[in-house]
């Protein structure tokens, strides 16, 4: 008895949270589906679409795959059944969504996709995209190098978490056709880490210094929490006048350019971002036909530009 | 050697040696068993019982020598097969999964051919009809007492259609009631046809029923022969190589006041127990495997909560939450299982000594090694331990010098209440006349002794003083000198008439 | 009282499955939610979700049963999902499949021979296996995710068979094998036996070494399908889906009630601890808990569920 | 000296010699590097190995206690993650030297509440703590990302050139680096606080039969709690040597540390059954897996290749210390 008396008190008390979950809706539902919310990036925009959300028509819920892809596509048919009308998603893997998404679409839902976009045969199955385009990102970071050396240097790069689609573009940006192929940039040695984890960006610049010492001229780094470690790096053996390049904009790339440890960071807009895909699942809503594929613009923060901006709040 | 033709021989060893790294463990042994027969074999530890039992089931294998079992000659056997040829084991060490059902371990390995959990309950509920077994056959083996899981390992033996028997120690844990069932299962398998080899310590069993008795020492088969030719002396003297004037030294004569004294305890399976303990007195707890004799113990030594627990020691009560409050109050305590409970098999056997007393050598809470390197050469030297080195782990030694090290462990804080539980359990006639030795050194030098024993004859003959424990209760209290033996046994078995 | 609730089946099966008081409380919860938590669409989808996890689950069974345990089930996840993808242009597609169950079982065959041959501690190799294999599964992709090309693939893990999706019936159809397996072959009851007690298992002539080994060879096995399975359920295969998989289905074998000491527990019990996990992430997303929040409550639900059953255990062991 | 104590060095080199395989790994990754790349001896890399070698021997060393006294601990991850982002943030707020001892407090703290989890659910067994701490790992995670909301944070605006985790973190004396410093002081302690204290012994009696370490009196379940804080304390020095080296600490800093500490101390030869063990041999251990990372980079061996690298030279290294026992 005492048992049964526990089971239903504990029933009550999630019917209670569970009222509250659904809560007075009326604007459309809308989920914003991220890889991890561990990742600071992802984790501003999510509040950034909780914030804006109300002012498009849109109630946004957040949901995080916690850095699993399995979990990702878990979510998108999870979203399905809850009756979700629109699903912004930032995939860790754009070809392992495809299948989730074809169920998303056949049941109908708007899907955008977020800072990440479909290649090829795939962008069927989103109805828009908005990101900054990581190749050109890549390709953005190529050109202040062969900017800053024109008669050419000696670099490393030092590459994101292993398989994440941002780093493969970035990387593939940084080496192909509109990127340092063809110039006088060499790079010595290019290695991605395990996770986005600047300990981990430290040990490999640590490793390059003592292989190729004073021939670095300059480093690539996927994101700017990397390029933090790759400045103690440097630091630590005296290495200076290095010409450092980060991607994303943050509040570490922004002081760091600021304080002339870092000398380009490639910024990323996310409340742009966030805006940008708010409007356009509006519009689509609205049964206006969108472009399949909205490029948000990425600012380069360097010495001179950076104090034109505002501390960014990520 | 009874001449018997080989077609009345169910088992006929022949020169069989076994040596292992360093040791002869079998030196060219041959014994021979008749059809139908109970051949105890005794001997004592490491005289080479176990590794031969292990090579007639197919464990080890022989280096040399002949087997012939029931006409056929054995070569490179293993368990399953020797079971299946009708030669089953039971092993001192029960072989049972406690974690599975009394049906699915008689047929453990055979579920195929009992057409799975149906068949294998069913024909196990015969089996053990047969042997007037009630136990349930879907009951977990963990759920059973001692002397069930003796049954069902005799079922699993049966199931076989076993020829011969081999049973390793089996009264090792059984109290006497337990073996009058046992015995009386031995006997109605024999005339069932079946051969039995009967190994133990316990001379009293060998004489009621074996037919013919092999002594074992150090690897060699010393003599076989019927049992009536043999007296009891004379078998003692064959399996220690020496005459040994008494199994039993003589008690400690001097006992003083009231040392301790403990009021009621109650836990689960204890009533109100309350009992007496004086100085320099050895006190026997007599009872069945499972009447509380280990609980009253653990209780009082708190390692078992216990409610209205109250020990007094010099008429001042001692509060004791756990052993470490034992240990101060001055007890001592060598738990019932030496290796579950009482000994860290890999590590040193002066780690394992200095274990109880780290108070003696340590200051501020930092050992002090040149204090602790002198205990562990002082108690072995002192109770004689063979072993190499204090620093070999203390799983080498044998038997009676693992338990000599848990004694000498206490002894290094001098307990004034030296709580035995089966000090002498599994350990070689020798030895344990120097454990009983030690008993009486203790209780002479001021100390008491709570002594818990299964074998009666060691309780009887070494208490100043019994308690009869019977469902958790105190029964009784006798002076084992003056008292017949059916008297303490019947007021242990809970008998209200208890004879005159 | 007492005597009255220890007699009740219902009672005895609550205790044998540890998990299951837990789902009752989710699906009574969820009663009483206005979600949409109750709907043929959602109850499918859960175990379509939580399918992958619930097979890995099998297997790990079968050596956790057996007094083991297997860690490497992440690496194999990945490796053979990957391998049955990459193989496809040179072998076509099922037999890029079969290379990869192959694989699967190759690899529990090395587990086996280290944990049960060689006598080494089956939590640290395993783990160390796994390393070794997310290793490989970036050195074959060169970390990039790999799409297979062929358009049969994918519908393996997504189509639907009479409404039922594939998954739920192909975890259904193991499910009911492996239990099968466990509760009514020789093979399965000496499992028990061995992990029961490994010494009395060896003395009553079962092939002791033989079977475990088995075990995991058939836990890499499994694990391989469910790797193919997942990676035509995302049509890609990589070699960051597997980092926590092996935790999270060990411990879900746990929390379903298979002691890690072996010998006590099974299929369904696992099943239902796998379930759980799934349900409660289907329950906290539809009650709309925020990430951060999800996290906690589940690693409470852990510690919870493990705390319940062991401080029940120590009541037993210290009742008066 | 006397024949006793000849006979103890004698024994306790050859106990020492008994990670011989481990120490011709080392050896042989040593030399092989060093002929393939001679700048693997140069005096920077060295620096650094001592800097890498930082904040996973202090995790690792905290294991060994828990390993030792019989049991294991998976949230050392999660304690680094709470601990590296709360210290971080209050270092802006309290000052340097409260930061730090507040960031060591949580460790213990964090420690000694996993050790009463187990102790109240009377969970004795090594699989039981595995998945309880593996929970609380979860637990504390998620505690770490509420806290930061999941931003990294820095402490770039307090004055460098007097900074105590700059110190930590970047700070020499002479050639020798302070978190290395740091690392000899706490080995030399633990390692008497390992063969010196009756705590010590008494966590490994724990760790060899606890049933027969309670009987005679020890108390073995605040030998739980001791181990379970020193690691979780443990744990705390590593987040701070961790994030003082980066000088950013985002809340999923400690992933992976559980395993390769586990993994540290076992390949070492502390044996996860509990009572045998030592920290040095877990030094050895850390170093194994420290040269292994840095030797393959400095050979331009490729990340995945190194991670194959690892996994097998571990798994070789296991099945080794397995055969020998």
């Amino acid at each position: 008895m005492v048992q049964m008396k526990k089971i239903l008190a504990i029933g009550l008390a999630m019917t209670v949270v569970g009222a509250f979950g659904i809560g007075a809706q009326a604007k459309v539902k809308a989920a914003f589906i991220v890889s991890n919310q561990a990742n600071e990036s992802q984790a501003f925009s999510a509040r950034e679409f909780v914030k804006y959300g109300p002012s498009y028509g849109f109630n946004v819920s957040t949901f995080d795959a916690k850095g699993d892809t399995q979990v990702e596509s878990e979510i998108v048919t999870n979203c399905i059944a809850q009756n979700f009308k629109v699903i912004f998603l930032n995939p860790n893997d754009i070809h392992a969504i495809v299948p989730a998404l074809m169920k998303a679409k056949q049941a109908g839902l708007i899907v955008g996709m977020f800072s990440s976009y479909l290649q090829g045969a795939d962008q069927k199955w989103s109805d828009f995209a908005a990101s900054s385009d990581d190749l050109l990102g890549g390709q953005l970071a190529a050109q202040q190098f062969i900017k800053h050396f024109p008669n050419g240097a000696t670099i490393v790069e030092i590459g994101g978490q292993a398989g994440h689609n941002a780093q493969i573009q970035r990387h593939d940006g940084f080496n192909g056709d509109k990127g340092i192929k063809g110039s006088n940039i060499k790079v010595l040695d290019f290695k991605a880490c395990q996770q986005w984890a600047t300990d981990q960006a430290q040990a490999i610049m640590e490793d390059d210094i003592v292989k190729y010492g004073n021939q670095i001229q300059g480093v690539f780094v996927h994101w700017d929490n990397g390029a933090t470690g790759v400045i103690q790096a440097a630091k630590a053996a005296g290495l200076k006048n290095l010409y450092i390049v980060g991607v994303d904009g943050n509040k570490a790339g922004y002081v760091q350019v600021k304080s002339g440890d870092q000398a380009v960071s490639i910024a990323q807009d996310f409340t742009s971002m966030v805006k940008t895909s708010l409007q356009l699942a509006k519009d689509k809503l609205a049964g206006k036909t969108v472009p399949a594929f909205t490029v948000i613009p990425q600012i380069i923060y360097d010495k001179n530009t950076v104090n034109n901006y505002p501390t960014p709040e990520w | 050697m009874s001449a018997s033709s080989d077609s009345e021989l169910i088992i006929s060893i022949r020169d069989v040696s076994k040596t292992f790294p360093g040791v002869r463990a079998l030196d060219k042994v041959s014994i021979d068993v008749r059809k139908g027969s109970v051949h105890g074999i005794v001997g004592e530890n490491g005289a080479g019982k176990s590794t031969l039992m292990k090579i007639l089931s197919g464990v080890y294998q022989k280096d040399s020598g002949t087997i012939v079992f029931d006409g056929e000659q054995i070569e490179g056997t293993t368990p399953q097969q020797s079971m299946k040829r009708g030669l089953a084991i039971i092993y001192q060490e029960l072989n049972l999964v406690s974690t599975m059902s009394v049906g699915e371990n008689i047929f453990l390995g055979r579920f195929k051919e009992m057409k799975g959990m149906r068949g294998s309950h069913a024909k196990a509920r015969e089996l053990l009809d047969s042997i007037d077994c009630k136990v349930d056959t879907h009951k977990l083996v963990s759920q059973l007492s001692v002397s069930l899981k003796q049954m069902v390992e005799i079922a699993k033996a049966l199931s076989f259609k076993s020829k011969l028997i081999i049973m390793d120690e089996p009264s090792s844990s059984l109290t006497a009631e337990e073996m009058a069932e046992l015995t009386k299962i031995i006997r109605q398998l024999r005339e069932q046809g079946i051969s039995i080899i009967y190994i133990s310590h316990k001379l009293d069993e060998i004489f009621e029923f074996c037919d013919t008795v092999t002594v074992m020492r150090d690897g060699h088969a010393i003599d076989t022969r019927p049992t009536l030719e043999f007296t009891r002396n004379d078998m003692i003297t064959k399996m220690v190589g020496r005459a040994i004037e008494n199994e039993y030294p003589p008690r400690p004569a001097k006992v003083g006041g009231t040392l301790m004294e403990v009021r009621s305890i109650t836990t689960r399976k204890l009533k109100d127990v309350s009992f007496t303990l004086r100085e320099g007195e050895i006190l026997g707890f007599v009872g069945l495997v499972g009447a509380g004799r280990t609980e009253i113990v653990r209780a009082v030594f708190g390692a078992d909560k216990a409610r209205g627990h109250s020990v007094f020691i010099g008429g001042k009560r001692v509060p004791i939450r756990n052993p470490r409050d034992a240990k101060r109050a001055g007890f001592g305590l060598i738990p019932e299982d030496r290796k579950l409970q009482g000994l860290i098999l890999p590590f040193s056997v002066e780690t394992n000594i200095s274990m109880a007393s780290m108070d003696n050598f340590s200051r501020f809470g930092f050992i002090r090694r040149s204090l602790e390197k002198g205990i562990g050469e002082r108690q072995v030297k002192a109770l004689s331990v063979k072993t190499p080195s204090v620093r070999v782990p203390v799983g080498n030694l044998s038997g009676g010098n693992q338990q000599k090290c848990i004694v000498g462990r206490w002894l290094e804080i001098a307990p004034k209440i030296f709580i035995m539980d089966e000090p002498t359990k599994g350990i070689d006639v020798g030895a344990k006349y120097e454990i009983y030795l030690l008993m009486k050194r203790i209780a002479e030098d001021g100390g008491a002794i709570i002594l818990i024993s299964s074998e009666l004859p060691e309780v009887l003959n070494m208490s100043n003083r019994v308690l009869t424990i019977f469902e958790g209760r105190i029964t009784g209290e006798f002076d084992p000198a003056v008292t017949a033996v059916d008297r303490i046994m019947a007021s242990a078995l809970g008998m209200k008439e208890v004879p005159a | 009282m007492v005597l009255t609730l220890r007699s009740n089946p219902l009672v005895g099966i609550l205790t044998k499955q540890k998990a299951l008081p837990f789902i009752l409380v989710m699906l009574v919860g969820m009663l009483f939610s206005k979600t949409r938590f109750y709907t043929p669409y959602n109850l499918l989808d859960m175990l379509n979700s939580s399918s992958i996890l619930l097979i890995l689950a099998f297997g790990v069974t079968l050596t956790i049963v057996a007094g083991g345990c297997d860690l490497s089930i992440g690496g194999i996840l990945v490796v053979s999902g990957i391998l049955s993808i990459k193989l496809q242009p040179v072998m076509g597609m099922w037999p890029a499949i079969l290379c990869a169950i192959v694989f699967g079982l190759l690899i529990g065959f090395v587990n086996g021979f280290l944990v049960v041959h060689q006598k080494t501690e089956p939590f640290i190799i395993t783990l160390g296996m796994g390393l070794l294999l997310t290793g490989v599964a970036q050195q074959l992709t060169d970390a990039h995710p790999l799409p297979s090309q062929i358009s049969d693939f994918m519908m393996i893990s997504n189509g639907t068979f009479y409404g039922l999706p594939n998954l739920v019936i192909i975890t259904l159809v193991l499910f009911l094998l492996s239990a099968w397996l466990m509760r009514y072959t020789q093979f399965g009851r000496n499992l028990y036996a061995i992990g029961g007690d490994y010494e009395v298992a060896r003395y009553s002539g079962i092939n002791v070494i033989r079977t475990k080994w088995l075990a995991f060879v058939l836990s890499g096995g499994t694990a391989a399908f469910a790797g193919f399975l997942l990676s035509s359920k995302l049509n890609t295969g990589s070699a960051i889906y597997g980092d926590l998989t092996a935790l999270v289905v060990n411990c879900g074998v746990v929390v379903g009630g298979t002691s890690f000491a072996g010998g006590i527990g099974g299929i369904p019990q696992s099943a239902l601890g796998l379930l759980a996990f799934g349900m409660l992430d289907n329950v906290m997303n539809m009650l709309d808990i925020t990430s951060y929040i999800q996290i906690l409550l589940k690693g409470a639900v852990i510690v919870a569920i493990i705390w319940l059953d062991s401080f029940a255990q120590k009541r037993k062991r210290e009742a008066i | 000296m006397s024949g006793i104590a000849k006979e103890g060095t004698l024994r306790s080199v050859a106990d020492f010699m008994r990670s011989y395989l481990l120490v011709v790994l080392i050896a042989a990754l040593v030399i092989g590097t060093a002929i393939f790349e001679p700048r693997f001896l140069s005096g920077m890399n060295l620096i650094n190995l001592m800097r890498q070698f930082g904040p996973l021997i202090m995790v690792a060393l905290g294991m060994t206690f828990v390993i030792m006294g019989g049991f294991i601990d998976l949230s050392v991850a999660g304690i680094i993650n709470l601990v590296a982002v709360v210290t971080i943030s209050l270092i802006q707020i309290v000052g340097q030297v409260p930061a730090l001892i507040l960031g060591l407090a949580i460790g213990a703290a964090c420690g000694a509440l996993n050790s009463a989890v187990i102790l109240s659910s009377g969970a004795l067994t090594q699989a039981e703590a595995l998945f309880m701490t593996f929970g609380m790992s979860t637990v504390y995670s998620a505690l770490a990302l509420l806290y930061s909301h999941g931003s990294t944070m820095h402490f770039w605006d307090i004055n460098k050139s007097k900074s105590l985790f700059q110190a930590i973190g970047a700070g020499k004396v002479g050639p020798v680096s302070i978190s290395f410093l740091i690392f000899l002081a706490l080995l030399a302690l633990l390692w008497l606080f390992q063969t010196k204290t009756t705590e010590g012994r008494a966590i490994r009696l724990t760790g060899g039969n606890k049933i027969a370490a309670e009987l005679v009196g020890i108390r073995i379940r605040r030998s739980i709690v001791v181990i379970y804080t020193l690691c979780g304390l443990m744990a705390g020095v590593g987040a701070i040597v961790l994030f003082s080296r980066i000088t950013t600490a985002a809340p999923v800093i400690g992933a992976g540390f559980e395993t390769n500490a586990i993994l540290a101390v076992v390949v070492g030869g502390t044996t996860l059954k509990g009572g045998n063990g030592s920290v040095l041999r877990t030094v050895m251990g850390v170093l194994l897996i420290i040269l292994m990372s840095n030797c393959l980079n400095l050979l331009g061996v490729s990340p995945y290749l190194q991670v194959v690298a690892k996994g097998a030279i571990l798994v070789f290294a296991i099945w080794l210390d397995n055969r020998k026992q």
